[in-house]
């Protein structure tokens, strides 16, 4: 049904574009440990993409590749929050880790799904996003309560993650059938327990404030023009050399 | 073989002691006993080898955000990866022998320490991509294999720990060349224009000629080098270019030939490009210094928060 | 003949991508005065680039979207004083500057070229260029004499951009023959004068020391990384959507 | 029309006799007496003009670097300095109502002076560039037209100057949205994808209602604004919907259609997401704050240097 295939869009999207930022990082990261650990995430992140994307493949016919590099900025279904330019590394690890916090959820809900093969995908996501979330989580700890200075670059980042938290929560069109038909965990109730989650530990443990200011209404359909810089790096040679079936 | 000078301190016995250790291919360990010269030649050695796995994550990084399929960028940032893992090897090892990573990388970015003169090239397609660890990885493990046997234990086991790894990258590279070779005209293309441009940068990675190494002497006697920059050249080449033929690619090298040995000869080496890469004029000296200085100095307050969050636990667990 | 088709590349391809480079400033200039003086250079450049490439089609059949468009970097032929990054406005105006001077002498030495059409275009485009020179010199100068950062700065662009100016002089293979049949200007001569120009303006007018630093022996043919990135951006609307013929 | 209030210093007759001549169609020049409340909101008006146009250099600006094709490239540049162009006129004529063109740029970079709200969405595609040209720069020509008309001299004639250059981009443009529209698909739904997100910023860019215009009153008084947001919004309208229309686009308005007057009748306008972008939450609204605070902070150097010289040379002459 064209919701399941609109879902496996905007799951595949949001890692691609996100494994994609974090991978900038490889070579210039603060510590060569970490080089390691984010480029772990990230080949990660494009493992859970590929495996969405072979399930696309299988119930319509898409080619990962010819997904991931031929399509533009216009037909991307990735929240707004993954394209965000990479920032500095409290930017980076707060992203990563707001959206581990959602993942692990939202996998452990998925693992429950009365579709094998997404709950397949759950199961084997799953344990490595925990991996990530303690990662990410630590790094979001230290550098809240490190120095002065790591604590306000947090805080700002905090700030501007926040208003685009709300979108990775936000349905496609027609997921209340996947839900309904115990395809898919409820967003809502996910959302719910990311609060339970994040909330005291951004506020109590590590002394950070949430910002108030009303996040803007975003739909998956637009995005901000990081996402064209981005994918016209990713796509140059795909598309350069676009008569090359397989590379 | 070069006979070694006593430092102040040491006496005959102690480095006829450790000599005839290594004579009898015995293994020399962090707390062992060596001539200072030795223990400075492998930091020379050792901090240099992790330079050039820290600096070659440059090159081929710059193409991970370009990569031309899923597949592909995955293993490429698996492999910039492994680089960065034998950079921390490497600088473990060389840890060993009482100098601090502070330090090391400190010589690096002030420009003080070498790495390899190949990481000062750059990368201009993605097949360079396989070129790099079809050559580049290809010339680095003929020499990590011969550093696999030497004598400082800390540093062989590293190097045979690299060594699987790299053997994989190279693997790679192969693969990939090879497919590009028998691909469109324009992967053909790319995979001959890459081979135009790293086959001599790749010959001349593994140093100058015997006669113009300055350290090969006592570094042959002490078991570190235990084979010459020509001879491990020519495994190089005699492994390679009968591969880079098969795969129906032109080494640029008008001179080369296969002699009655079964050797293949190369022709003359441009020296002066290689000491001038080596001296700093190399074409991305400047940019790849200036890459690992960025990160370093933005990763400075990342630093000094880690080291805030770790002096201050154990006072908060104390409340 | 081939050397003049090498020759009217190399020429095109040097404006080509140095406007580029110019007119990423337009909107970020330091003063709004300069973001139009220099998007009038950067339209000038481009004008005198579809000059040489109107030129080159019709000897050649070449068109000249497609040759801008559709090479890659190791296609082009530009000097690689064009293509570095544009640095702070020390850098742009010295560049800028370097190449004023050697394109007035260039153009007027063209003036007297037996091909007409060469000569017109030299005609049109030295008028402009005089101009473009009288502008970047006074900030050349500006800057050198103006306070400790900006000669600093200046000194910090000369010591970069002076490695990369003997390429300018470089003839293109088989260029002695288009000297000597009278249809472009000896560069071996031009670049005398430009010595005389240049030198005692930048050490006698404005204080700066000439690098001693050997220049590196550069060809055409190799280009630096950061040609990559400036094609990717430039080529990316042109080439996702090739089948384009007409903007 | 609201009655103004008097400034302390200020007469009735001085009052009478400035709008007597605003009735008879003088124009008020620098020198002459105003009410000081005439002062303060052409100041406004005029800086939040001008600062629209230094800000609008970006969205459009971000393309140049990707224009497709050579002559559109030129023509792009050209159009972006024409608006630094009109930066400038704009300051100047500010200026002659007896502020700096500091005061003024520190006020934009601060965040507390205004500009056009349609400059805080995205250009996402190449055809925005042509759509901008024809939506926006119709909107701010319709506009423009009536300020040309109006009693402050400086601003009327800045006016009729920019008119004329914005006439020209204008019909740019339009030329590129229509071959657009009739060229291949793919470039016929980057045109219609472009009308569909541009259509309604373009419409609000006008201003609210003409209820919901809480400067409007003293304004069309004294002969600033000639007509109200309402009605050049018509004008507008009546103008761009035949045209786009005939261009075969779709206008994103279910509600549109054409009166017995021969009006056109736009659905709700959501002046939510107008008062929301124009407080600040816009998509792009920190990114342009930010993008002009950069370059005036990295220009900050050449500004000095600047000054330095001009006050070093005279001292040199005298030498």
């Amino acid at each position: 049904q064209p919701a399941l295939l609109a879902k496996l869009t905007a799951l595949a999207d949001d890692l691609i574009v996100l494994s994609h930022r974090n991978a900038e990082w490889t070579g210039h990261a603060p510590i060569l440990e970490e080089d390691i650990a984010l480029a772990n995430i990230a080949q990660d992140q494009l493992g859970h993409a590929s495996l969405y994307l072979t399930l696309l493949g299988e119930l319509d016919g898409t080619d990962p590749d010819r997904h991931a590099y031929f399509r533009g900025a216009r037909e991307y279904r990735n929240a707004q929050m993954m394209e965000l330019p990479k920032g500095d590394w409290a930017f980076t690890m707060l992203r990563q880790y707001l959206v581990d916090a959602y993942e692990v959820l939202w996998f452990s809900g998925l693992k429950e799904s009365r579709v094998t093969a997404l709950a397949d995908i759950a199961a084997k996501a799953l344990r490595e996003k925990k991996f990530h979330l303690q990662h990410t989580a630590l790094w979001v700890e230290r550098l809240a309560l490190g120095t002065d200075e790591s604590h306000r670059r947090m805080q700002d980042a905090l700030n501007t993650l926040w208003l685009y938290v709300p979108q990775l929560f936000q349905p496609v069109e027609g997921e209340e059938a996947l839900v309904a038909a115990g395809l898919t965990p409820d967003l809502g109730e996910i959302h719910g327990r990311w609060d339970s989650l994040v909330t005291p530990f951004l506020t109590d443990k590590c002394g950070l404030t949430l910002p108030t200011e009303p996040a803007p209404d975003l739909s998956r359909e637009i995005h901000s023009e990081d996402l064209i810089y981005l994918l016209a790096e990713m796509q140059v040679v795909a598309r350069e050399f676009r008569d090359v079936r397989e590379w | 073989m070069t006979k070694p000078i006593l430092a102040p301190g040491e006496t005959q016995e102690q480095l006829d002691a450790f000599e005839a250790r290594i004579q009898r291919g015995e293994k020399i360990e962090a707390n062992d006993w060596m001539p200072a010269e030795y223990r400075r030649q492998l930091i020379r050695m050792i901090s240099q080898h992790a330079h050039s796995e820290v600096v070659g994550m440059l090159p081929e990084g710059a193409w991970i955000t370009r990569a031309p399929s899923l597949k592909r960028k995955t293993i490429l940032i698996a492999k910039v990866q492994d680089e960065a893992g034998h950079g921390q090897y490497l600088y473990h090892a060389a840890e060993t022998l009482g100098i601090s990573r502070e330090e090391m990388v400190d010589a690096l970015l002030s420009g003080k320490a070498k790495y390899s003169s190949i990481f000062n090239y750059p990368t201009l397609t993605w097949a360079d991509i396989g070129m790099i660890g079809w050559l580049v990885d290809g010339a680095a493990i003929k020499n990590q294999t011969m550093l696999a046997g030497c004598s400082y234990g800390p540093y062989s086991r590293a190097m045979v720990r690299i060594c699987s790894e790299e053997t994989f990258h190279h693997k790679q590279g192969k693969e990939m060349i090879v497919m590009y070779a028998q691909g469109t005209p324009e992967q053909r293309a790319m995979a001959q224009d890459a081979l135009n441009r790293w086959w001599w940068p790749a010959m001349m990675m593994l140093g100058p000629h015997d006669a113009d190494s300055p350290n090969s002497g006592v570094l042959t006697r002490w078991g570190v080098k235990l084979k010459s920059n020509d001879e491990v050249r020519q495994e190089f080449i005699n492994e390679h270019v009968p591969e880079l033929l098969e795969a129906g690619l032109t080494i640029p090298d008008p001179d080369l030939y296969q002699d009655e040995n079964g050797d293949w000869k190369h022709g003359p080496i441009n020296w002066d490009e290689f000491w001038s890469v080596v001296k700093g004029h190399g074409q991305m000296n400047r940019q790849r210094l200036e890459a690992r200085n960025a990160a370093h100095d933005e990763g400075a307050w990342v630093r000094e928060a880690l080291e805030a969050y770790m002096n201050r636990t154990p006072a908060q667990a104390a409340d």
